[in-house]
């Protein structure tokens, strides 16, 4: 297929970008061997550092050693610690997916509902206040109210424990404080596209015939909404991960997003670049992924991509079908 | 009212609804009320015709009594159904009676469909049974191609039957139809109207139906109610008000009926309406010059299942210069999509289009060409841009081809939308607020500001009262006289296309099955299938004929 | 109920340390941090010990005795039936593995953080199976700290053997101190046990120790006072009144052997001028900089020594003095107009880094001098050298009981900052620097000592702050903490004990 | 049948609660009872005047006796102007990129595309260091370019999904039939019918913003001191929620007012434009 190539070659274009771009940055903006050091540390140490990693060469002639490591599938070592960074990085990941995906799922279980609520309502008090609690968790930063919540449950009531992972209760804390977040996003987005889809004429047609109305918001406004939402769940995934960095360095979960801060700030070229390579090809397929799924939610982008052949990413609104 | 329907005389029998003081006032608008005190009665299994000027407030009235007007409309009345008295003013009481109780057919039936859905699931969920059954209760004879379609892959006939087995499928006792068979061809309009008398009769349903055709309501109704400017001027048995019209309005109408008598005259004297302001010399009419040609234009589809389907077959077909030539045909015949590769939105897989002996090329289109041909979409509610105000949209053609000055454009959009009888007042609304012909109007509006060459006209005129219509082709042929335009005109309406047209050609199937002179074609048809149409149109019974003459002889 | 806290501590004398960071490997001449040793104390021992709760007195440890021959030579007797947390016998070849070339950053593809502290070694010589001579370049007057202070941890020579790497063998368990490692996740914990054979005395206090990395230092307040953890490190003065308002929690520690402080580009920058530098040290207010951060927990040195320097401490040199006049004056006298001075920061490196930098930036203006403040990322940004590059922020860890580990390891030749040209030094003080490295003569070089600080005092590379403390927070009901003056973490019975 | 009214209770007290602070942020140096400098250090950790403080620092001090009240009130100032700023150029920025990648496809689409997907996954630390590296002195302009790359990529997204969506609509296929350049269709069509989400997506980046200017703070390549903005402020004290709860709560309650009223705002406005 024609378009899965041009996917390809785009995802391949964008992660070469990444890289690129992200390994200069860090080239330019500190020496390694000063970030693995004490400042005060002996010149000497700092040449053999260099001398073991290889950065003794110019910078554009590293990055193009370590491209071509990467097309054999090596990912290099992590200077601070010696390991290969594929290995360091997919050591952490795991971690962050556990935060993740429960905070994605219960903001998508939150958040829709919420967003469902205030546009049935829209106008309304109901409406106003719906949105306003909702907003509450975007409007305290995270990391706040991720103290807050450990003043409450850890200090003052001793149920849960504020750090790393003990039992299953470890995770109530840090996947509400992003899920705070989360499901105020999902909410407003929900809304929005609800009301959107609540004035086409179907919706009319549908009362007309004296549907009920539950039976119209699942069979007709749902699925319309569904588009909107699939496109936000995806940019909204692809950013979790760093998001949660904030909450994993407060909640002391060593995740993906606290080993990418630590790795830049320590010029762990290795561990950086893969760390965005695996971000990097998730965002992409996610992406790829949604416009795939317009396809399978809407029959007119089916049409649409058959008669013009075009590629599956010319995808409809995010609204709804208006 | 009521004495009409006691001729029984047995049991005094008890309205199934009855309408009480209704009145509506949207506060968005300035006007102080849409609808004032509408009050009527409906028998069970009697059949009720609205008809009136577009704009005049017959659907909303619907929607008031279906409790679905937008939240903003402030409703006053009472409405007693099945002898439980509701107020029309709080829209939830009305609620429980959507369904078993009325179910409502609206006035545009291309956007009224889930684009998400196919046509079988539309039906499931209103009925358990078959669904097959309900789509030839409204016309489809061959249901079972179309179930598993999208709306956007209909036509706009085959989506107004859909809506109309959607609403059969309830089974209700009271059916409100909005102008149910605007986009229908008269054969299966025909056949339509005749099952609909026959559920009425079978299960004792009450219809509500809203039409233009005083024809339709003439064959199908018992009742009628004529409407004009938000008021019911007139109301009684059907044949005593088209014999004798009391009021003015209702006088007009008839009137204004286009029909053969009248061929290529106007329907309405109206003198000064385009004289606000000037064209620019009409171009000599070269006669018999040919404009617009399609030569052997072939357009696919892919069906659901992956199949092709050839929408038009080979198509050859000629538009000369002042010459309005008429397109009929059975629905889903691919009148529109021949239309559309005019214009580049469907592209043909053989074929040419030439314009003027060019050949039309819309992989590199040229300026020139869109100001040339202009198209009137089928479905004008579509065609609106929804946020943007009408007269700005009336206007956007002469902004995009950067034509006189800005106030002079705003004059010119401002006389073409008065010449189409639209209320200044109604210039700054969005389409969403305007009634169905309003709306059908304001894209004619457009389409004229050009003075293109050539318009195609895909059903135009189908949701606008006859008094409207006339003046609206009236202006057609203004134009055609003063500056030699060609009109392809599809419509449905065989007496529309009689009055107005000098040849006709007809599709079936995508093809073309005849094509002549309107006079020979109307009178002589070759092909089984023109027979067949032309004895479907519905037609008044002579003493409305007669009247009319008296009506005129009066004038 | 106290759910977590029972879960981490049921049990067994299990101790669960939250820390800010865990270090990335246990090879203590790979990873010189007050991270790695906390950790360290723990998995390894020295030829000599020194006993910090005794004015820093050099005791037996690993050597039994030892003899110091002359200024450049040193012999060690060594203790007999010691086991490495490997099984391995302790004696001399672990010894030379130990300051082996490798070890000693010789080997030029090892980055050896420790190298200046250990460069003063010639050679190894075994003399027996159980006795080591140590021959120095030169003479070296702290030639028996060098064997009792980091980095001269004693490795196992076998672990370094069969290590396929340098890499490799960092993350070996090479040591024979009182607790063997059980596993180290980077980035998560590192766990270690009761070594039961450990020869000596005081023993291991508890049966297990986890050191998890809690970054944020509001959750590890919070563990520690929900019971999830029995220590955490790196509390600042603002915490100590939530954590002992609450009865089952305390606060332990003091300083460390550490002073915090400045450096000052002195060439060619807004302030080469000496004066300039004078008036910058005299404008410090450290009695309300230590009142206001650090409520008076921490001392101000008196000038560039510690009190651990034994003998070589001139306890009546006055403290740093602050005195705006005498800085208003210097600054008139060497004609400063308001020229801008860049001082370079990090936002969170030190203890109240960006607090401390503010507080000064506010005196310094208050006798007038322009002062910018710039908030690097990095060190690397922070010591660029820019020609504005003016003042920085630093801290001199004392690594010996001597001002040679501290005053004159970041002021003399082989600081790296002498090195990369933030002063040069002045021949006069290069020869009292050289006489107070080699001269065994404790007189004499009190009196060197002295001389260069007043020496420095004149044109001051550098400025002296207070103090540098370490608190941390410590579950009383469970457990009593007794800290070293140091960065070490005893958690032997002598430092720990439990309730 | 509520009505919808046209200015809700909760819809004025929003617009009220904006335009009080639009007027702080204004005026903030001329409200300011102190310097924002001004380090006092025998007067730390004082209580706002409701908590027992007096008035010399009516809503306390924080750990270097600075006034909490002028922090705030320039807090507010940088805040919300770099919110602003950086959330109306992301928002240019994005939707024309959007619009124009997916109204003109092919190969521009495609860069487009490759853009967005590379600012979506970049994180804005690495972004930031290049910024930084690039203009050393970390500047305001830098930090708006930063606020303003951030989160265009949402935009981009967006707006290119209706474009493309656009293309399908009979509306739009009918101004092209009339021969309206792709230009007018996009910004009098198009983009008209994208304020809604663009409205929503825009209030919802505000407290993302400075969210991301908190953060950026703490990498020590934000605001820097002596200057202060709300993120900063909250990420200082969120250490004092003991001893000095104000310190923290008094920035956060700002933040919370400001980003509640917005979103209200937005979603009112959002429901203005539609289509009815
Ligand atoms: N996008 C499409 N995909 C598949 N089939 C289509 C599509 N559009 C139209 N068709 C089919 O092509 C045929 C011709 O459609 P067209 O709209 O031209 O009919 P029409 O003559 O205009 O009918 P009507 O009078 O009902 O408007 C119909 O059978 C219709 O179902
Ligand atoms: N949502 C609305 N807001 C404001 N005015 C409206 C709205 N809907 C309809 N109107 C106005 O109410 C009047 C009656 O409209 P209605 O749709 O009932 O007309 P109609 O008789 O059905 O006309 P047509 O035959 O053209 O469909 C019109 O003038 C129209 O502009
Ligand atoms: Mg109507
Ligand atoms: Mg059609």
């Amino acid at each position: 297929m024609n378009w899965l190539l041009l996917r390809s070659g785009r995802a391949i274009l964008t992660l070469l970008l990444l890289l690129t771009f992200t390994f200069f940055t860090l080239a330019a903006s500190g020496d390694p061997a000063l970030q693995k050091f004490s400042p005060d540390v002996d010149l000497a140490t700092i040449a053999a550092f260099r001398e073991k990693w290889g950065l003794n060469e110019p910078i554009w002639k590293q990055f193009l050693i370590y491209l071509e490591r990467l097309a054999h599938f090596d990912f290099g070592m992590s200077y601070r610690t010696g390991r290969p960074a594929l290995e360091v990085v997919l050591d952490r990941v795991p971690v962050t997916l556990s935060l993740a995906i429960p905070s994605i799922v219960l903001s998508i279980v939150i958040g829709i509902p919420l967003g469902f609520y205030a546009a049935m309502n829209k106008g309304r008090l109901a409406d106003r206040i719906t949105i306003l609690v909702a907003v509450m968790g975007l409007a305290i930063p995270p990391f706040l109210l991720g103290i807050f919540l450990m003043y409450v449950f850890s200090i003052w009531l001793g149920w849960l424990p504020p750090s790393g992972y003990v039992n299953w209760t470890s995770y109530i804390m840090p996947v509400a404080s992003i899920s705070a977040v989360y499901a105020a996003i999902f909410a407003r987005f929900t809304r929005s596209a609800m009301v959107e889809v609540m004035s086409h004429p179907m919706i009319e047609t549908a009362k007309a015939s004296g549907l009920a109305t539950g039976l119209v918001q699942r069979v007709h406004v749902l699925p319309n909404v569904l588009l909107p939402l699939v496109t936000i769940t995806a940019l909204e995934f692809g950013n979790v991960v760093t998001f949660a960095a904030v909450i994993e360095n407060l909640f002391s979960w060593p995740g993906a997003g606290t080993l990418l801060i630590e790795a830049v700030a320590g010029r762990d070229y290795a561990v950086v670049e893969a760390v965005l390579l695996l971000t990097g090809s998730t965002m992409i397929l996610a992406n790829f992924l949604t416009d795939l799924s317009y396809g399978l939610i809407d029959p007119r982008i089916r049409d649409y991509r058959r008669a013009y052949r075009r590629s599956p990413d010319q995808l409809p609104s995010p609204e709804g079908a208006a | 009212m009521i004495e009409a329907n006691q001729s029984s005389g047995v049991v005094p029998l008890q309205p199934l609804l009855s309408i009480k003081g209704l009145g509506v006032g949207f506060s968005t608008g300035t006007a102080t009320s849409t609808l004032s005190s509408i009050s009527f009665d409906l028998m069970p299994g009697e059949i009720l015709g609205i008809v009136g000027e577009s704009g005049s407030g017959k659907s909303v009235t619907c929607r008031a009594i279906t409790g679905l007007l937008p939240n903003f409309a402030r409703v006053r009345g009472e409405m007693i159904f099945d002898g439980q008295s509701r107020s029309l003013s709080s829209p939830r009481m009305l609620a429980p009676l959507r369904g078993a109780d009325m179910a409502m057919i609206f006035q545009d039936p291309m956007s009224a469909l889930d684009p998400l859905m196919t046509v079988r699931r539309h039906l499931r969920l209103r009925t358990k049974e078959d669904p097959a059954i309900y789509l030839r209760q409204a016309g489809i004879d061959e249901p079972n191609t179309l179930l598993d379609t999208y709306a956007h892959q209909l036509s706009g006939g085959q989506c107004q039957r859909v809506a109309i087995a959607c609403a059969l499928s309830r089974n209700p006792r009271l059916l409100i139809a909005d102008e149910p068979t605007t986009a229908l061809d008269v054969t299966v309009q025909a056949g339509i109207l005749r099952r609909l008398k026959a559920l009425s009769a079978e299960r004792n349903m009450a219809i509500i139906f809203v039409t233009h055709d005083l024809a339709v309501v003439y064959q199908l109704c018992d009742r009628v109610l004529v409407m004009h400017q938000g008021q019911v001027v007139e109301s009684g048995d059907v044949k005593t008000v088209l014999t004798a019209p009391k009021a003015p309005y209702t006088q007009d109408l008839i009137r204004a009926i286009p029909r053969p008598a009248v061929r290529g005259e106007r329907l309405v004297t109206v003198p000064g309406e385009l004289g606000q302001y000037s064209f620019p010399a009409p171009p000599a009419i070269a006669g018999g010059h040919q404009l617009l040609e399609f030569q052997a234009v072939k357009v696919q589809y892919k069906r659901p299942d992956g199949s092709n389907v050839d929408a038009v077959k080979d198509v050859s077909l000629t538009l000369k210069r002042g010459e309005i030539l008429g397109l009929v045909g059975e629905s889903g015949s691919g009148k529109s999509t021949l239309a559309k590769t005019a214009v580049g939105l469907a592209r043909p897989i053989s074929g040419n289009v030439m314009l003027d002996g060019e050949r039309l090329d819309w992989n590199a289109p040229r300026m020139q060409w869109r100001r040339d041909i202009q198209y009137i979409f089928q479905d004008p509610r579509g065609a609106l841009d929804p946020s943007a105000r009408i007269l700005s949209q009336v206007r956007m053609p002469l902004d995009v081809h950067r034509l006189g000055e800005a106030s002079e454009r705003d004059a010119r959009a401002r006389a073409l939308m008065r010449a189409t009888r639209l209320e200044d007042a109604l210039f700054s609304r969005k389409p969403a607020s305007l009634s169905g012909g309003q709306r059908q109007r304001a894209t004619i509006a457009r389409a004229l500001t050009l003075q293109p060459k050539v318009l195609i006209c895909d059903e135009s005129v189908s949701a606008l009262d006859v008094s409207i219509q006339a003046r609206v082709l009236d202006l057609l042929m203004d134009l055609r006289e003063k500056l030699g335009i060609a009109i392809l005109f599809i419509s449905h309406d065989l007496s529309v296309i009689d009055h107005l047209c000098d040849r006709v050609a007809v599709m079936r199937q995508g093809e073309l099955v005849e094509e002549g002179e309107t006079e020979a074609l109307f009178r002589q048809p070759v092909a089984d299938y023109t027979q067949d149409l032309i004895a479907a149109i519905p037609r008044l019974p002579s003493f409305a004929g007669v009247q009319i003459a008296r009506i005129e002889a009066m004038a | 109920l106290d759910a977590a806290a029972q879960s981490t501590t049921a049990g067994g004398r299990n101790l669960t340390i939250a820390v800010q960071q865990i270090p990335d490997n246990h090879d203590p001449v790979s990873e010189n941090t007050n991270v790695n040793l906390r950790v360290m104390y723990s998995l390894y021992d020295t030829l000599v010990k020194v006993d910090f709760r005794n004015g820093n007195k050099l005791v037996p440890g690993l050597a039994t005795e030892w003899k110091v021959i002359d200024a450049k030579t040193v012999e060690f007797k060594l203790r007999p039936n010691v086991v490495f947390h490997n099984g391995d016998t302790f004696d001399a070849k672990d010894v030379v593995a130990t300051f082996s070339p490798v070890r000693l950053g010789l080997d030029k593809t090892v980055p050896v953080e420790s190298r200046p502290f250990l460069s003063g070694i010639d050679r190894v010589e075994v003399v027996d199976n159980m006795t080591v001579r140590f021959q120095m370049k030169t003479g070296d007057a702290i030639i028996l700290s060098r064997f009792a202070y980091y980095p001269s941890q004693i490795i196992s020579a076998t672990a370094l053997k069969e290590a396929k790497s340098y890499q490799d063998f960092t993350a070996m368990d090479a040591g024979t101190g009182p607790y063997s490692l059980v596993s180290h996740e980077v980035g998560k914990d590192v766990v270690l046990k009761k070594f039961d054979k450990y020869w000596g005395n005081p023993k291991a206090a508890a049966d297990t120790v986890t050191f998890t990395a809690v970054p944020e230092l509001a959750t590890r307040v919070a563990g520690l006072l929900s019971g999830q953890f029995d220590i955490i490190t790196e509390i600042g003065t603002d915490e100590v009144a939530q954590i002992e308002a609450n009865s089952a929690t305390g606060v332990a520690g003091g300083p460390v052997a550490n002073i915090r402080g400045l450096f000052y580009d002195c060439i060619s920058s807004p302030i080469s001028d000496p004066r300039i530098r004078r008036a910058l040290n005299f404008s410090i207010d450290r009695e309300t900089l230590v009142l206001t951060l650090y409520n008076g927990r921490v001392g101000i040195p008196h000038d560039w020594q510690m009190a651990s320097f034994g003998d070589l401490y001139l306890a009546d040199r006055p403290a740093a003095e602050y005195n705006p006049e005498k800085a208003r004056a210097l600054l008139k006298e060497a004609g400063y107009n308001g020229e801008e001075i860049v001082y370079r920061t990090l936002p969170t490196y030190y203890a109240k880094q960006l607090e401390t930098a503010q507080i000064l930036q506010s005196m310094w203006k208050a006798v007038g001098f322009n002062i910018k403040l710039e908030v690097k990322e990095n060190w690397d940004q922070a010591t660029k050298d820019t020609p504005d590059r003016a003042i920085i922020d630093s801290s001199f860890t004392g690594y010996y009981s001597d001002p040679l580990g501290q005053f004159w390891r970041r002021f003399g030749p082989e600081s790296s900052y002498t090195k990369q040209g933030w002063w040069t030094i002045s021949p006069e003080m290069q020869k009292l620097g050289d006489e107070l490295t080699t001269s065994t003569d404790i007189k004499r070089r009190r009196e060197v000592f002295g001389k260069m600080l007043d020496e420095f005092e004149q044109d001051p590379h550098g400025g002296m702050l207070h103090d540098l403390a370490q608190f941390m927070g410590v579950r009383k009901d469970r457990i009593e903490l007794k800290p070293l003056p140091s960065e070490y973490l005893d958690l032997t019975t002598e430092g720990v004990s439990f309730k | 049948m509520s009505p919808s009214g046209n200015f809700p209770l909760l819809i004025v007290a929003s617009f009220l609660i904006v335009a009080v602070f639009v007027l702080l942020a204004i005026f903030a140096a001329p409200l300011s009872p102190h310097n924002v400098a001004d380090i006092n250090l025998l007067a730390r950790f004082r209580p706002p005047v409701f908590l027992g403080g007096t008035w010399d620092y009516p809503l306390g001090t924080d750990r270097l006796g600075r006034d909490m009240l002028s922090l705030i009130l320039r807090g507010i100032q940088i805040s919300l102007t770099i919110a602003a700023v950086g959330t109306i150029c992301g928002a240019i920025f994005g939707t024309t990129l959007g619009l124009l990648s997916g109204w003109v496809g092919g190969l521009l689409d495609n860069l487009v595309g490759i853009l967005v997907d590379f600012q979506a996954t970049i994180p804005n630390l690495i972004l930031i260091l290049a910024l930084v590296t690039i203009m050393p002195e970390a500047n305001f302009v830098a930090f708006v370019i930063i606020m303003a790359m951030y989160g265009w990529d949402r935009y981009a997204r967006l707006a290119r999904a209706i474009a493309l969506n656009a293309k399908n609509q009979p509306y739009v296929q009918a101004q092209q039939v009339i021969g309206a350049s792709a230009f007018r269709i996009v910004t009098r069509s198009v983009l008209p019918n994208f304020m809604a989400v663009l409205l929503v997506t825009m209030s919802l980046s505000f407290p993302q913003t400075i969210l991301l200017e908190t953060t950026l703070s703490f990498l020590g390549i934000g605001i820097q001191p002596p200057d202060t903005s709300l993120g900063v402020l909250i990420g200082e004290g969120r250490g004092q929620l003991y001893n000095a709860p104000w310190v923290v709560l008094l920035p956060a309650s700002v933040i919370l007012l400001a980003t509640i009223s917005i979103s209200m705002l937005g979603d009112w406005a959002r429901d203005r434009v539609g289509v009815d």
